[in-house]
């Protein structure tokens, strides 16, 4: 069924080869300038009408976002991953709140955790989970939590930890 | 009767005492009652005491305003007025307060007086929960002491005076001369005010926790609270002592006093345990459809 | 709104009358009987390997000494401070637990009003200590294995007429699981006398990334063909995996990589060594012990100069250790890394007969003795004298150098139960399938079968092979006779091995005698160093130690340019005359350096 | 404990501030134009006043006790612990016999019962209900995180102290602790009580300085709307 | 009678952005708080309600008070690493996290899970189904001052918790399922105390449903309000007993059977008025289904077996580069895990797929204009949002 669909919607839409996880759940890649014509077509005429998620994958090895829209037809019990990579240096797409009104949601969510901005998303630049941040978007491979929590809020003092190998040589043979 | 004995005044605060404590440990067993029925213990009988010690020891307080330190002080006079002007007991030599030849009128300016002082007091407190609930309750309570108005109106003309005591005397002499029976109208429409003015559900949109926590009260804290505590244990069996007079017969003795308050206290608790809350203008509708109607309803008939 | 509906509610008052539901008193009341509670710790058992911190995603766990418990072989003496103020009370740390000592009472109730209080070391002085009750993982581990990868070997039938390698080597498929079940814990490295880093480079076979486990390889052993073949791996013995499961197979990991680096790579993988100092050091004997002196120094810049009586390197890898298990091709090819650094092997050169003692002081900044032990010890029963009785370790000799006069009799028995006992079983076992197209070999050892010194393994293989393995039993006298033809072994069964002092003190079971019938006795109860060569000046000049020279801890003799290894003053294995190498290889370069050693 | 990374990359000053957070100039409803920094400007920074206890030992005995057996707790879960506070509110464990309610506004609370972890978002509102609650006032730290951090040890948004910002009377440790737990906390805090010990309120009173300090370290944004608890 | 409705026309009309202007300094408009510390919100969250009146003009959904970074936490932990931090997502019903991490684990890494394995973690996820419902149910009542019933569901929650602390050794927070299975086996006597469980719980519904569902009062307080219409399920991603009430037989477990519900015999309700009493209906009805699928789960499940798989070693456990979506019908909606590894020991990201997100997000901010300040308690109990899944 999901080859099917591939096929009938590769030429108008640019897609990427198919990658098949299961019976029901494939990915396809397609660039970021098709992406709402596909997703309107999907939409409308193939009855993937339930956007599941929306959110981005850091490859900051290859310096892109991923960005995922789940698609799920709820009849033929079909879920497609929509993938397409954006420049992680710009980091901007396309808006699909108006297809979705809820999309609105994961956009503020991306742009806040990720620093991806979709031009004329609802309430973009509101605070959405985090307050006054002032550092890297969190979600960025680059940000470094435990750095972070490090720095920021003291911790515990008194601990000290022994690695068994290292402590068993200063016991055993020190000389080596 | 009418003439003011000074004995009066340790004779009224004796009676305020026995109904401080009595209130106390009553509103205490009427949530032991309903939590049994979650299948709780709920709290120790005597728990009201140590919350009003623990609010009166609290060290720390920070007022709004003297109209938002003056709405507790409103509140209990209300409670406490109301009390001294109603009288308790019947027959008793000193449990009469003072109660003179309108006092009907007088007691139901003073169910009205804690609410109003209390929403100017709420009102300062510069809390929008607070003004919400002050413009809820303002509301709700006018409506609801509606019906209670008519039936007040019913039973003067039924028995031509607006004295509380006469009302009492009128209705001594056995079970069938209660208003309940001689107007049982009237007191239908009372009991409506009476469970529509206890801030229980389905009337208690006004202290409402989830919907605006809690009303009035939300920015009283403390000894304000401690007094707020006080009252809560007076005004209800005073406002209930005037339902029991006016309509079941008076009390001629504290043991009759005890039993007759609790259950027309538990009332609104069978009530309220089993119902969720109005919202205000659908209180108001009911009080409007159900209340208002069998009040006037009572007026004509008598 | 119908009157039924408006009365319906009131129904439920009806639950008034109830007794309340409460729990009459909470504060006592016990958690469920797998409840993930508050943590146990078996402080005999737990080994302090420290697997509970690698798991804890909360960074709970940290390892500390604690008092009462000593670092030994096998137990870092450290144990598991777990801080309740990161816990979260997944249980992983239980479920890893290589001992199982680490459990968790079903205990739940800890307030204090002091933050720094929520840390304890389980197993000390918690109330809930002997609480029986709580989580324990339920039939055995879960979260890494137990069983290890099977060693392809050749069949019994296939190897016991031949001396062909028994053991084919892992697979990369059976490395790798057998890597992934290490948990780095990192207790072999003290056991290990050349405490090689076994979590590095087993880690590195799970990477496939051979390179670096030959690096690490060679920073500690240049013998990691012989060791991955032979070696005692006592390492295997203090593996955490050991308590719950099979040990990790490290020496055939060890085996493995280098299986996986052709020759030529392993020379260019270690580098050059470091430029020349023109120092010069002499080493006698081209044993393990020597030969990994030799590497030492010679990657550090010393030229190094090896003297071996017998024909070819090695000494007892060669001369001790049959083929089967240890193929020349896998030494030779070690041995060539080590002469790739610049060490030169005189073969056939006896010390004491080619060359003197003090010639090579004079001509060198430092001589290390790396004799080993090649002259077998007897039994000293009667009848043990003469012809039809042999030593392990000189029949061994020769029949690798191919002696045709080795006597291959049709009935045979050794006396021993250690490695050299079965090796020369075993392979006299093959020469007799060979000649005979049968076995008739009789191995007699005074210990029980549980307590052989003898690696498992060869219990094992020699029961495939058909040898006939008796066990407690002692020899009382070699038979023979009237022509003095040896007829056989008279046995008496063991009682005790060791008085009450402890000390060797066999006491038999008379009325047990049995006789074993053989043409031949072979005696493989121990070995000696030979040290004639050092000559008489030297010998009387040398401090000696229950007859061995006598060593300190950096194997100094007694005479500041000479030095010692090996077997002749350790114990006999193949990986601790490698440390010994790697220490004396030290010794030498400090003296060196500091100008110690006087000509 | 293996984790940590000493060397580990400073904090990104160059990230551009976020509109709001920016200082900017703003006109009164009495036509005056202040300038606000939004980072800076908009704690409360008027120290709470140290109450002495009462003069009379007895009386403050007294006092104690009945502060002990009415402990009312402020109905604010501010994390996973904030489950196990239901069942003791219901049948099962019911705390009410044991002198604990609850109050949904922090005036009449005398009880923060900060349930397990705190994002600094929620720090923020639990330091204003905090603030708001009348002393003597009680704080327990329920659950492993606000002892050491816990199991966000290493979250960005997550505070691993709790006593750095807050007077922290009592910790109960567990993941979550069970409402056992948690009445055991009660009896225990009762006795601290009882013991004239729990005196969190004029502890953060006298430090306060140094409490604010920790609390402006980890709240960049104090902006919040004036009756929001 | 009167009539309470305000005159809409003269609120604020959105702008072409969809945001309204509203000058507060009118006076006209009071910008009221819901939370986060306030009864009448599920969970830390907030909502910032504009109102005129009683009438709420705009309602702004305020999350992040319970955000602890999960998807990055998760990054920088090992695959068993994150199994105990996977339930802390949602804390009334924490188990559909341990299934979706674990069931998209054992996909990407090839793993086949034991037969009973997948029985015991169906009977889980039911058993936190039907506490998560108790919740709601509580919540529902309580949101309208009905005290009682939330009173009554928290002691069966508690009865049930006390079956999953013998199965899974914790009350709140199982770390039961495991990725390769669960940790152990049904103890013995199990079925029967569950048995027991489950007859008290029917009878104290019995009870809900006199004083709740039959109450005309609360029928006053929930038929006609908050109404979803259907039209809004597909924009706004509702799904699960929201869409259910608005008879949309939306639900994973029929639409797309994962573990056993395929071998289960069960129907799913659904209403047609998608107000809050239907929603609450549907639910009601839904705690018989789970009822009778514990029931069932019990008698039909194998009654030995193995329950876990083998694992490679977990301290380096390493997963090829792949990602999936595994998805559930949890008590709130379709809950799904999106994983995507790199080929390393971490995975590369985790994005959870709570249905509060779009509940309480998008929806109640559509939902909430236009209604009375009393009722939106009760509207957002019942979409049964918890916040913890929005932000995480």
């Amino acid at each position: 069924m999901m080859r099917d669909l591939h096929a009938l919607l590769t030429p108008r839409h640019a897609l990427g080869p198919l990658e098949i996880r299961r019976e029901n759940l494939a990915f396809v890649t397609l660039p970021a300038s098709n992406l709402r014509g596909f997703l309107t077509e999907l939409r409308d005429t193939q009855g993937f009408s339930h956007l599941v998620l929306l959110t981005a994958v850091d490859w900051l090895e290859e310096g892109q976002f991923q960005l995922t829209y789940m698609m799920n037809n709820r009849a033929r019990d079909l879920t497609l991953g929509v993938r397409v990579m954006l420049d992680r240096t710009t980091a901007q797409m396309d808006s699909i709140h108006d297809l979705w009104p809820t999309a609105a949601t994961y956009q503020r969510e991306l742009k806040e955790m990720f620093g991806i901005t979709f031009p004329g998303s609802p309430r973009l630049d509101e605070e959405f989970i985090l307050e006054g941040w002032t550092d890297l978007p969190p979600y960025r491979r680059d940000f470094d939590s435990l750095a972070y929590s490090q720095q920021t809020y003291a911790e515990r003092p008194g601990r000290v930890t022994h690695d068994p190998r290292e402590y068993m040589k200063s016991k055993l043979y020190p000389g080596g | 009767m009418s003439s003011f004995h000074w004995v009066q005044i340790p004779y009224a605060l004796l009676t305020l005492f026995i109904v401080l404590n009595y209130g106390l440990i009553m509103t205490a067993v009427v949530q032991k009652i309903a939590a049994r029925v979650g299948g709780r213990h709920g709290i120790p009988f005597w728990q009201n005491y140590i919350d009003l010690v623990k609010n009166f020891a609290q060290r720390s307080k920070i007022t709004h305003g003297v109209m938002f330190y003056l709405g507790p002080v409103f509140r209990l006079a209300g409670g406490v007025g109301l009390l001294l002007f109603v009288p308790t007991i019947y027959g008793s030599t000193w449990a009469q307060n003072f109660s003179f030849a309108g006092d009907l009128v007088l007691a139901l300016y003073f169910v009205f007086f804690g609410t109003l002082g209390m929403a100017l007091g709420a009102g300062e407190s510069g809390h929008p929960h607070a003004a919400i609930g002050v413009s809820r309750g303002l509301a709700q309570v006018t409506m609801a002491e509606l019906p209670l108005a008519l039936a007040v109106y019913a039973i003067a003309v039924q028995y031509h005076t607006l004295n509380i005591t006469e009302i009492v005397a009128a209705q001594q002499g056995g079970l069938f001369h209660w208003t309940l029976f001689t107007n049982p109208l009237a007191t239908v429409a009372a009991m409506f005010a009476f469970v529509g003015t206890m801030m229980r559900p389905p009337f208690d949109v006004v202290l409402a926790p989830q919907e605006i926590p809690i009303g009035p009260p939300t920015e009283y804290h403390s000894a304000y609270l401690a007094l707020m505590q006080t009252n809560r244990a007076i005004f209800p069996v005073a406002k209930t002592v005037i339902y029991m007079n006016l309509f079941f017969g008076g009390a001629s003795s504290w043991g009759e006093f005890a039993i007759k308050v609790f259950a027309l206290y538990m009332v609104s608790a069978f009530i309220g345990v089993v119902h969720p809350r109005f919202r205000v203008e659908q209180s108001i509708r009911f009080f409007m459809k159900w209340g208002v109607p069998v009040g006037v309803l009572a007026i004509l008939m008598v | 709104m119908s009157l039924r509906e408006v009365l319906t509610p009131f129904s439920v008052w009806k639950r008034v009358l109830d007794a309340p539901v409460s729990i009459a008193d909470p504060f006592s009341r016990e958690a469920s009987e797998h409840y993930r509670g508050f943590h146990k710790n078996d402080m005999e058992t737990c080994i302090g390997c420290g697997t509970c911190e690698a798991i804890c995603q909360n960074g709970a766990i940290d390892m500390v000494p604690v008092e009462g418990q000593n670092t030994e072989k096998g137990d870092s003496g450290l144990r598991p401070m777990i801080d309740y103020g990161r816990c979260c009370w997944c249980a992983l740390c239980v479920d890893i637990c290589m001992t199982g000592s680490l459990t968790m009472s079903n205990e739940y109730t800890w307030v204090d009003s002091d933050p720094d209080a929520f840390r304890f070391i389980p197993g000390l002085n918690e109330p809930w200590k002997d609480k029986q009750a709580g989580y324990k993982r339920e039939n055995g581990r879960v979260l890494s294995g137990t069983t290890r990868s099977p060693m392809g070997e050749l069949h019994a039938n296939e190897r016991i007429d031949n001396f062909n390698e028994i053991c084919v080597g892992y697979t990369r498929e059976e490395a790798i699981l057998e890597a992934d079940r290490c948990v780095e814990c990192g207790l072999c490295v003290a056991t290990c006398p050349a405490h090689m880093s076994i979590p590095d480079y087993i880690a590195a076979v799970r990477d496939q990334d051979y390179d670096r486990g030959l690096q690490l390889l060679y920073e500690t052993n240049p013998f990691s063909e012989v060791c991955g073949r032979i070696c005692t791996h006592k390492c295997e013995t203090s593996c955490a995996a050991v308590h719950e499961g099979d040990a990790i197979a490290i020496r055939w990991l060890k085996r493995h990589i280098v299986d996986n680096v052709p020759l030529e790579r392993r020379v260019e993988l270690i580098g050059a060594p470091k430029p020349a100092t023109g120092k010069s050091v002499a080493i006698i004997g081209a044993g393990p012990g020597g030969l990994t002196a030799a590497y030492d120094l010679a990657r550090e810049g010393v030229k190094v100069t090896v003297y071996e009586a017998l024909p070819k390197p090695g000494g007892m890898m060669r001369y001790g250790i049959p083929e089967y298990r240890l193929p020349y091709d896998a030494l030779d090819r070690d041995i060539a890394v080590i002469e790739a650094m610049g060490v030169t092997i005189k073969c056939a050169t006896v010390v004491g007969v080619d060359v003197q003692m003090e010639d090579l002081r004079q001509s060198h900044d430092a001589v290390i003795l790396a004799i080993g032990l090649q002259m077998g010890r007897g039994t000293r029963i009667p009848g043990s004298e003469g012809a039809g009785v042999e030593r392990a370790v000189d029949l061994l000799r020769r029949i690798t150098a191919g002696d045709p006069t080795v006597p291959v009799p049709e009935t045979a028995v050794v006396i021993g139960g250690g490695n050299v006992a079965f090796d020369i079983a075993r392979s006299m076992a093959r020469l007799q399938k060979i000649k005979y197209g049968r076995v008739g070999l009789t191995l007699t050892a005074l210990e029980d079968r549980a307590h052989f010194l003898a690696d498992k393994e060869e219990l094992v293989e020699g029961d495939e092979e058909g040898v006939l393995i008796l066990d407690s039993r002692g020899p009382q006298e070699v038979m023979r006779d009237p022509s003095g033809q040896v007829t056989g072994l008279r046995t008496w069964a063991v009682t005790s091995i060791f008085d009450a002092e402890g000390r060797f003190a066999p006491a038999y079971d008379e009325s047990d005698e049995q006789i074993h019938q053989g043409a031949l006795v072979i005696e493989a109860i121990g070995q000696m160093a030979d040290t004639s060569l050092l000559g008489d000046a030297l010998t009387e000049k040398l401090e000696w130690n229950r007859g061995r020279i006598k060593i300190d801890s950096e194997m100094r003799t007694s005479e500041p340019w000479l030095f010692a290894a090996g077997d002749a003053v350790k114990g006999p294995d193949v990986i601790n005359a490698v440390a010994d190498g790697h220490r004396a290889a030290r010794t030498v370069m400090e003296a060196i350096a500091q100008g110690e050693v006087v000509q | 404990m293996k984790d940590i990374d000493e060397t580990f990359r400073k904090i990104d000053a160059t990230v551009p501030l976020r509109e709001e957070l920016r200082p900017r100039t703003v006109t009164t409803p009495d036509g005056q134009e202040i300038t606000i920094e939004p980072l800076k400007d908009y704690f409360c920074e008027a120290a709470p006043k140290v109450h002495p206890k009462a003069y009379f030992q007895i009386v403050e005995n007294f006092y104690n006790w009945a502060r002990s057996n009415s402990l009312w707790i402020l109905g604010f879960g501010t994390g996973c612990g904030a489950i196990e506070m239901r069942p003791l509110m219901t049948p099962r464990f019911d705390a009410y016999r044991y002198g604990v309610q609850w109050r949904p506004t922090p005036r009449q609370a005398n009880l923060l019962i900060i349930s397990g972890y705190l994002s600094v978002k929620t720090l923020k509102r639990a330091i204003r209900a905090y603030e708001q609650m009348q002393g003597p006032k009680y704080v327990i730290g329920l659950g492993s995180c606000t002892i050491n951090g816990g199991m966000y040890w290493d979250s960005y948004n997550t505070i691993k102290r709790l006593d750095d910002y807050l007077p922290v009377d009592l910790y109960i440790a567990g993941c979550m602790p069970r409402p056992e737990a948690l009445l055991h906390g009660f009896i225990e805090l009762k006795k601290l009580i009882r013991a004239g010990k729990a005196e969190g309120t004029n502890r953060y009173a006298e430090n306060f300085a140094s409490y604010k300090a920790a609390q402006k370290s980890v709240i960049k944004d104090w902006d919040m709307p004036d009756y929001n608890w | 009678m009167f009539s309470f409705q305000p005159d809409r026309s003269e609120y604020p009309q959105p702008g072409l952005d969809g945001k309204l202007e509203i000058d507060l300094e009118t006076g006209k408009y009071l910008k009221l708080w819901h939370g986060p510390n306030h009864p009448g919100i599920t969970g830390n969250m907030s909502v910032e309600l504009t109102v005129c009146g009683d009438e709420v003009v705009e309602g702004k959904t305020h999350v992040g008070y319970l955000h602890r970074g999960f998807e990055k936490l998760m990054e920088r932990r090992t695959f068993i690493q994150v199994f105990p931090i996977v339930c802390r997502v949602c804390v009334p019903e924490p188990d559909f996290n341990e299934y979706c991490y674990a069931a998209a684990v054992e996909e990407l890494a090839g793993i086949e899970v034991p037969e009973l394995a997948t029985w015991m973690r169906t009977l889980i996820l039911e058993m936190g189904r039907f506490n998560s419902y108790m919740m709601f149910l509580g919540g529902i009542g309580g949101a309208l001052g009905l005290g009682i019933t939330g009173q009554w569901m928290t002691y069966v929650r508690d009865l049930m918790l006390d079956r999953f602390e013998e199965l899974t050794g914790a009350r709140i927070y199982h770390m039961f399922i495991l990725p390769g299975g669960v940790r152990g086996h049904l103890p013995e006597g199990f079925a029967a105390r569950m048995e027991e469980v489950l007859q008290t719980a029917e009878t104290y519904l019995a009870d809900v449903d006199k004083v709740m569902f039959a109450n005309s009062v609360f029928q006053l307080r929930t038929k006609g309000i908050g109404v979803i219409e259907p039209a809004l399920f597909e924009p706004y991603g509702v799904t699960g007993p929201n869409a259910r009430a608005g008879g949309v037989a939306k639900d994973v477990r029929k639409d797309s059977p994962y573990l056993v519900y395929d071998q289960l015999d069960f129907e799913v309700a659904t209403g047609m008025d998608s107000d809050i009493f239907t929603r609450a209906k549907v639910r009601r009805a839904d705690i018989q289904t789970s009822i009778d699928l514990i029931r069932q789960i019990l008698k039909k499940m194998p009654k030995d077996g193995p329950v876990m798989a083998k694992l490679p070693n977990v301290l380096h456990w390493k997963i090829p580069r792949g990602e999936t979506y595994i998805k559930g019908e949890c008590s709130r909606g379709e809950y799904g895990y999106y994983l995507v590894t790199d080929g390393s020991g971490y995975p590369r990201r985790i994005n959870v797929r709570g249905p509060s997100y779009t509940h309480a997000m998008a929806l109640l901010e559509h939902l909430i204009p236009g209604t009375n300040i009393s009722d939106v308690a009760a509207l957002m109990v019942s979409l049964h949002t918890y916040p913890p899944e929005i932000e995480r």
